[in-house]
């Protein structure tokens, strides 16, 4: 069992494995949301939180791992890029919806049930 | 480098498709004179090929070889060897031969003539593939013509065609599924991982240096026979076939049982038996029984059957019971029994399909009551009807004689009582054939059929190729079997290595 | 009074000592660390849990803003100006817009949840993902070995134009088609 | 020159085969074209033929030293499949036989078939049965006699069925060939059997093979072989139970059943017993058996003739008759015999069936002698070779009939007396329906309304041709020597036993004399004895109605069976396929609940997964960790 020092010094000695935890805390917040929330522009948001948690960990990768070129955080250029797109096409297919059903609560629609 | 022969003829109908697809549709005498010439073109050249063929060399020949995938060990590696070159002509022979029968199609005949050079193409590709992914790649991708022309141009009559297309593709995916799950296990088998290749010849060594342990190739042929088997149209898993062939337009009528069954067999041959000897030698009793009563039980269907392509299509079940008979039976006369036989019974087929689907393209009729009398006015379509018949059972002098004569010697020593009754099958053979040729041809004039025109001109074509080559084998069957026989040589010592293994009724055969 | 003097005596030997011991750069790292990542969790939680939409968003743009501070603090500058840009403007203006073209009625509930039902069986869900991915993060042999490459902005351009030169066209080409597809669909086939 | 036709021996098949491709291909539609051709390529593989027996005799190529002339047609499987041309005395003999009968009938024809606008498609069809015949007489092996025999039964379907538009040819045909294909069954196992035994089908081969294996593993399954390869003749030789289809076969043209149903084809089963008589001599089980079912059928189709009232019917049934005597001597080991029998029944057979095609031409198409008579006034050439065929046929000296009649007879004495009066009671019934036939058909008043005229010079010349043949061949052959040249084993030199000579000729007159009394003198009517005999005589009238046992039979097994077999695949087969899909669609339908088009679930099923997967690698993580003892 590690004494408590040697916990206080691990978690100072700020890391990878901070911000992998981090992320996955975020991400699982957004999952969270994403299971719970009703309208589809708060799951959109939840979706860009789960994002933001993914291009983190590229991030710190790129960071601490020993790649010596900026490959990591040229993904997650990619990766904002795919999620502007993403949100774009979101808001433009919330604001559809919108129009065409008078609601945006994913519960009401369920058209495409087989 | 040689001029890449086998590349060519496949291109051929593929350029052919791709030039159609800018012709105007209404435009039909161009269309088809585009699919006409490449597929005359193609014939010429597997002529030819099959002509330099060199009977005394042997292995594989005109081979070409470009690396592809290579981390799986991929290759584009075309080849013909004394197995395949048969079936290449054939492919080119019945190719043609079905341009010419869909001649007259009226219902979008520029989609037709694409998917049915695409189709062309599908099917020389797998026959002249030395690689078994290039293989498997050309073995899955004929089947989305052939359920678009199914779906699209095909006739409704017992069951409608949607459902038979349906039937169709779900057997044939059904079959290449266990098929595929079969292949990967061999391709991981064979060599250790980076070394992997789908290379035939590299396969077949790792067989000979027994990667492929016995066990191994008892568990493994059953999925390989189920994937080959059923596009065989083994019994009983043959029930998409007469179906089959009765809902598609006659193009795909001729090349389904011309060509897409004899890819079974072949498939078989090549990976099946050559892969897994040992395998196919355990199963290859309960297979032989099967197979021949499949030979009998559709003999006696077509008995009872009224519609000519029903006829066609369970007889058409019936002979390729002998071919599996012969490949099964594992030794070098049966096997090369079934490959002539193969090529044999395509050409056949093809000429009987392409008769009736002229005579179904004008008076829109296709069962034995309701035809009768036609050698009044179509002595032309009586002879073609009267080659493909006497071919079928077993004429000598006519292609399919000596292949069958050849699979009863071969299997006659080994399995005794299944051969006996395969053979006796050719009465019911003649009876049915007799039977079909009586009604339709002969007997009293019936006055309806005064109007329609007999074939000619390019609806002779068809009936002109297939049966130069019907006769032409059949009087002179050195040409074909020489090849053949070179093709079968190397395999006697695979069919030596096997003759003590045991098979599943114990003891040796 | 001694006594009290050599208590704090010793309190500041012991402060001294804990200086000594640790080196105060890495705890301000920490710190940073600790600070960007608590106010970043924290802000999420508030896009999930607040109930008025708008509230939602404002804490969604601190969430991006704080993540941005982040990268900052490993230097990843590029990386943080594009997040603060893209995310903590264009995306939220975005989402802020999309808010008040789908909402025109009372904003005050306007960000509803699901029942206690679907919050159990997500939290157990999220729980379990959690714990997964957090034990996979730690059990990972991952040695850390910070780096310092220099500028990143023309290290990303080198890359961006030489090595992942097509990735760059598919991604200019998907934003393309996004923006022309958002407009198609914002705009409606009826009115065409 | 009798060298060169030994050695162009292969040209006597391929001329008439020519002959056919030239017909088929491009004179089809004149007739005369396609009648000269026909001819001329028929006379020439004659004079070969002539050339051939010339050279067998100056060479003295007997059947224990042929000539053989061999190519490779086909290798396959490590099988070489020759064709060749196999001369000696017994193929020089056929070739004689084959071409002298094919040229009459063929000339014939022309006259025959005068107003028939399918003249040409019939010469065709005579040209190619002549190159198959031919080709299956030089054969060399069994295969290429396989092919061959196959070959000349097409013709035969071809030629039954040459009226295609009747129903009754068409089904005559089919029939004729089916039945046919039964005994080839029979014929194709035993070659089979051969070929897997000894490893070659040559006859060469095999002779000096056979024994050899005798001497080996004993003769039981070389019976079994033999057995089998005789299936083939009971069917292609019309023997009992395989006769049926001869009967119909007169549904052809005429000079067709005098060529193939009378003359030529019918004896390839008594020849290839001939042909490979090495094997058979060896076997008495089948020499047993070929003896006995040949007198069986000999007699049975006799008691069937006698009956008959159709002209070329009767003749049909004479055939299998005689047929059943070639097999008779077969069987009881005289080759000669049975071979000469062959010859001088194929003139004189041939000749009595053009005489039929003529009086039936003559009568418009009436076949039924009892609607004939007195046709001796109108037709007197007809009625002249009419006569000298029912005297050869009845076995009077000095007509052929009565050498070679005698001489089975004489053979059968030896071996078997039971044999010998069932030949005898058969020669007696064959004279007494040949002298009904004859007696009815051209005897008593001519009818008002008959037509009948002498026919043209077509017609007549071949008849008188094969007349003097059918008079002088026997003779001929008796003291020329026929047993010298054709002879398996050692030849014994047979003088005339007149005993049995004797009583032969007695009893055909006596037969001869009471067809006499009932049909021309009327002393008995016919009509009161039919119905004496009653229930014989019905079942006699009937042909013991095997066709119709036949039909019951196949409609059985065949007709009933084949329906249960498609009911079987339609509902059981597809049945099964059917319900496999119905089955996919079910458990499609339990898959697809969860599908309830709420998204959110997608999303918790999806991270389900995600965390079982995770879950699965960590497991595995920790093993790899606890063994590597590496923490971080």
């Amino acid at each position: 069992m590690m004494s408590f020092m040697e916990l206080f010094q691990l978690a100072t000695h700020v890391g990878l494995h901070h911000f992998l935890l981090f992320s996955a805390i975020l991400f699982a917040v957004g999952l969270f949301g994403l299971l719970t929330k009703k309208g589809l522009i708060p799951l959109l948001m939840c979706v860009e939180l789960m994002l933001n948690a993914v291009n983190i960990n590229l991030v710190a990768f790129n960071h601490y791992m020993p790649v010596y070129d900026y490959s990591g955080q040229l993904m997650a250029i990619f990766s904002v890029a795919v999620a502007a797109s993403e949100i774009a096409v979101g808001v433009a297919l919330a604001f559809r919806i919108y129009r065409d059903h008078g609601t945006v609560n994913v519960d009401d629609l369920d058209e495409m049930k087989g | 480098m040689e001029f890449p022969l086998l590349s060519t003829i496949l291109i051929a109908p593929l350029v052919a498709a791709f030039a159609l697809c800018f012709v105007p549709k209404d435009d039909r005498e161009m269309i088809r004179r585009v699919a006409a010439s490449a597929t005359i073109f193609m014939l010429c050249l597997t002529v030819y090929a099959f002509f330099n063929f060199d009977t005394l060399e042997g292995g594989v020949q005109f081979a070409e070889k470009i690396p592809w995938v290579a981390d799986l060990g991929v290759c584009y590696s075309v080849g013909v060897d004394g197995i395949s070159m048969p079936l290449l002509l054939l492919v080119g022979v019945i190719g043609i031969s079905a341009v010419y029968t869909s001649w007259n199609t009226e219902k979008r005949p520029k989609e037709f003539f694409i998917l049915l050079l695409l189709l062309i193409a599908g099917v020389t590709g797998t026959f002249i593939a030395r690689d078994l992914f290039l293989f498997l790649l050309s073995y899955e991708l004929f089947v989305i013509p052939v359920f678009i022309m199914v779906l699209v141009w095909g006739s409704t009559k017992r069951l409608p065609k949607e459902f038979v297309a349906m039937k169709f593709i779900v057997f044939l995916l059904m079959g290449s599924a266990f098929m595929l799950v079969g292949v990967v296990l061999l391709y991981v088998n064979a060599y250790p991982a980076g070394e992997r290749t789908f290379d035939f010849d590299a396969l077949r060594l790792a067989g000979e240096m027994g990667r492929f342990s016995d066990s191994f190739q008892i568990s493994t042929f059953p999925l390989l026979l189920l994937g080959f088997g059923s596009l065989l149209s083994m019994f009983p898993f043959h029930s998409w076939s007469p179906d089959g062939h009765a809902a598609a337009p006659t193009a795909v009528s001729m090349i389904h049982a011309g060509i897409l069954k004899k890819l079974g067999a072949y498939g078989l041959i090549r990976v099946g038996v050559l892969l897994l000897p040992v395998g196919a030698k355990y199963w290859s009793p309960l297979i032989v029984t099967t197979a021949v009563m499949g030979v009998l039980y559709a003999a006696y269907i077509v008995m009872a059957q009224k519609d000519l392509k029903y006829i066609i299509g369970y007889s058409s079940v019936s002979h390729m019971g002998y071919i599996l008979l012969g490949i099964m039976t594992l030794n070098a006369t049966s096997v090369s029994g079934a490959v002539a036989n193969m090529v044999a019974h395509g050409m056949m087929t093809a000429l009987f399909f392409s008769q009736i689907g002229y005579i179904y393209e004008r008076t829109h009729l296709r069962s034995i009551p309701e035809l009768r009398g036609l050698a009044h006015y179509m002595p032309h379509l009586t002879i073609g009807f009267m080659l493909a018949g006497m071919t079928s059972l077993g004429l000598p002098g006519l292609i399919e004689f000596l292949p069958e004569f050849t699979i009863f010697v071969g299997t006659f020593g080994v399995y005794p009582v299944q051969a006996l009754i395969a053979i006796f099958v050719i009465v019911f053979t003649a009876l049915y054939v007799l039977r079909l040729l009586a009604t339709l041809l002969f007997g009293p004039k019936d006055e309806k059929y005064a109007e329609i025109p007999d074939e000619q001109g390019a609806s002779m074509v068809p009936l002109i190729v297939l049966g130069v080559f019907i006769v032409g084998f059949g009087l002179f069957p050195s040409l074909l079997m020489n090849v053949i026989d070179c093709g079968i040589e190397p395999l006697a010592p695979v069919f030596e290595q096997i003759a003590n293994a045991p098979t599943m009724m114990g003891g040796v055969r | 009074m001694d006594a009290l003097l050599g208590q704090v005596h010793a309190l500041v030997a012991w402060a001294f000592s804990l200086a000594n011991d640790y080196d105060v750069p890495s705890l301000i790292e920490a710190g940073v660390f600790f600070l960007f990542a608590g106010l970043a969790l924290l802000f999420a939680c508030g896009v999930i849990f607040f109930r008025n939409v708008v509230h939602s968003a404002l804490s969604l743009t601190a969430t991006f803003i704080c993540v941005a501070c982040l990268y900052l603090s490993i230097g990843a500058d590029f990386m943080g100006a594009v997040q603060i840009l893209v995310y903590g403007g264009a995306v939220a203006v975005l989402i802020v817009m999309a808010i008040m073209l789908t909402r025109r009625d009372n904003m005050a509930h306007s960000n509803p949840s699901r029942g206690l039902f679907r919050h159990a069986a997500a939290a157990v869900l999220t729980g379990l993902f959690l714990s997964g991915m957090a034990a996979v993060a730690i059990l990972s042999p991952f040695k850390s070995a910070p780096q310092s490459l220099g500028d990143a902005a023309p290290g990303l351009a080198d890359l961006m134009l030489s090595h992942y030169v097509l990735p760059f066209e598919v991604a200019a080409v998907l934003l393309l088609i996004a923006m022309i597809g958002a407009i198609v669909l914002a705009k409606g086939a009826e009115e065409r | 020159m009798f060298d060169f036709a030994l050695y162009h021996a292969w040209l006597i098949p391929l001329l008439p085969a020519l002959a056919f491709l030239v017909i088929g291909l491009g004179t089809r539609q004149d007739k005369k074209k396609s009648a000269i051709i026909g001819i001329t390529a028929i006379g020439a593989s004659f004079l070969l033929s002539l050339g051939v027996v010339g050279a067998v005799l100056t060479k003295r190529l007997v059947m224990a030293a042929p000539f053989v002339m061999k190519t490779v047609w086909a290798h396959i499987g490590g099988m070489d499949l020759g064709m060749g041309v196999l001369i000696d005395s017994l193929t020089a003999m056929m070739l004689v036989v084959v071409t002298t009968v094919a040229l009459m009938v063929n000339i014939y024809s022309v006259g025959y078939m005068e107003h028939d606008p399918g003249m040409g498609r019939f010469f065709a069809f005579l040209s190619l049965f002549a190159a198959s015949m031919l080709g299956l007489v030089i054969s060399l092996n069994f295969l290429q006699m396989y092919i061959f025999w196959e070959g000349v039964g097409l013709c035969s379907y071809l030629l039954i069925g040459f009226y295609y538009y009747k129903i009754s040819a068409r089904e005559a045909a089919k029939k004729a060939f089916i039945t046919t294909r039964i005994g080839d069954f029979g014929m194709l196992l035993g070659i089979l059997l051969i070929q897997i035994t000894f490893g070659t089908m040559d006859f060469i081969e095999l002779k000096t093979l056979v024994p050899q294996y005798i001497w080996i593993s004993g003769t039981s399954f070389l019976t079994v072989i033999g057995l089998l390869l005789f299936i083939g003749p009971i069917g292609k030789s019309g023997q009992f139970p395989l006769h049926v289809w001869l009967p119909d076969a007169m549904e052809g043209p005429t000079p067709v059943s005098a060529l193939i149903h009378a003359a030529t084809m019918v004896v390839a089963g008594v020849y290839l017993i001939g042909r490979a008589y090495f094997i058979f001599a060896e076997l008495p089980i089948v020499m047993n058996v070929i003896a006995w079912l040949g007198g069986f059928t000999a007699f049975f189709a006799a008691t069937i003739a006698v009956t008959q009232r159709p002209f070329k019917r009767i003749l049909a049934y004479s055939t299998i008759s005689q047929l059943g005597y070639m097999m008779l001597a077969l069987g009881v080991g005289s080759l000669t015999a049975s071979m000469f029998h062959l010859m001088t029944h194929a003139f004189f057979k041939a000749l009595m069936f053009l005489c039929a095609g003529a009086v039936i031409e003559a009568m418009h198409e009436e076949a039924d002698i009892f609607k004939m008579g007195g046709l001796r006034h109108r037709m007197p050439v007809t009625f002249k070779c009419m006569t000298i065929g029912v005297a050869a046929i009845a076995g009077l000296p000095p007509f052929a009939g009565f050498f070679s009649k005698d001489a089975i007879l004489a053979a059968a004495a030896e071996v078997s007396f039971p044999l010998y009066l069932l030949a005898s009671v058969t020669a007696f019934m064959t004279a007494f329906y040949m002298s009904r036939l004859l007696f009815v058909a051209f005897f008593g008043e001519v009818r008002d309304d008959c037509p009948a005229q002498e026919t043209n010079a077509f017609m007549r010349w071949p008849l008188v041709v094969l007349a003097v043949l059918s008079v002088i061949s026997g003779a001929w052959g008796h003291f020329a020597g026929f047993g010298d040249w054709v002879f398996y084993g050692v030849h014994e030199e047979e003088a005339i036993n007149w005993a049995i000579a004797g009583s032969s000729i007695v009893l055909s007159l006596v037969a001869m004399w009471l067809a006499y009394q009932i049909y021309v003198e009327k002393r008995w009517s016919s009509f009161q004895i039919a119905r004496r005999l009653g229930v014989l005589y019905d079942l006699s009238y009937h042909a013991y109605y095997i066709d119709e046992i036949y039909a019951f039979i196949r409609e059985l097994a065949v007709d009933k069976l084949g329906r249960l077999a498609l009911w079987i695949d339609t509902h059981v087969v597809d049945g099964v396929v059917h319900g496999l899909g119905r089955l996919a669609k079910g458990v499609g339908a339990v898959l697809a609940l969860p599908q309830n088009g709420d998204v959110q679930r997608y999303v918790a099923i999806f991270y389900t997964g995600v965390v079982a997967l995770v879950a699965y690698s960590l497991f595995y993580a920790v093993k790899i960790l606890s063994v590597t003892g590496g923490a971080f």
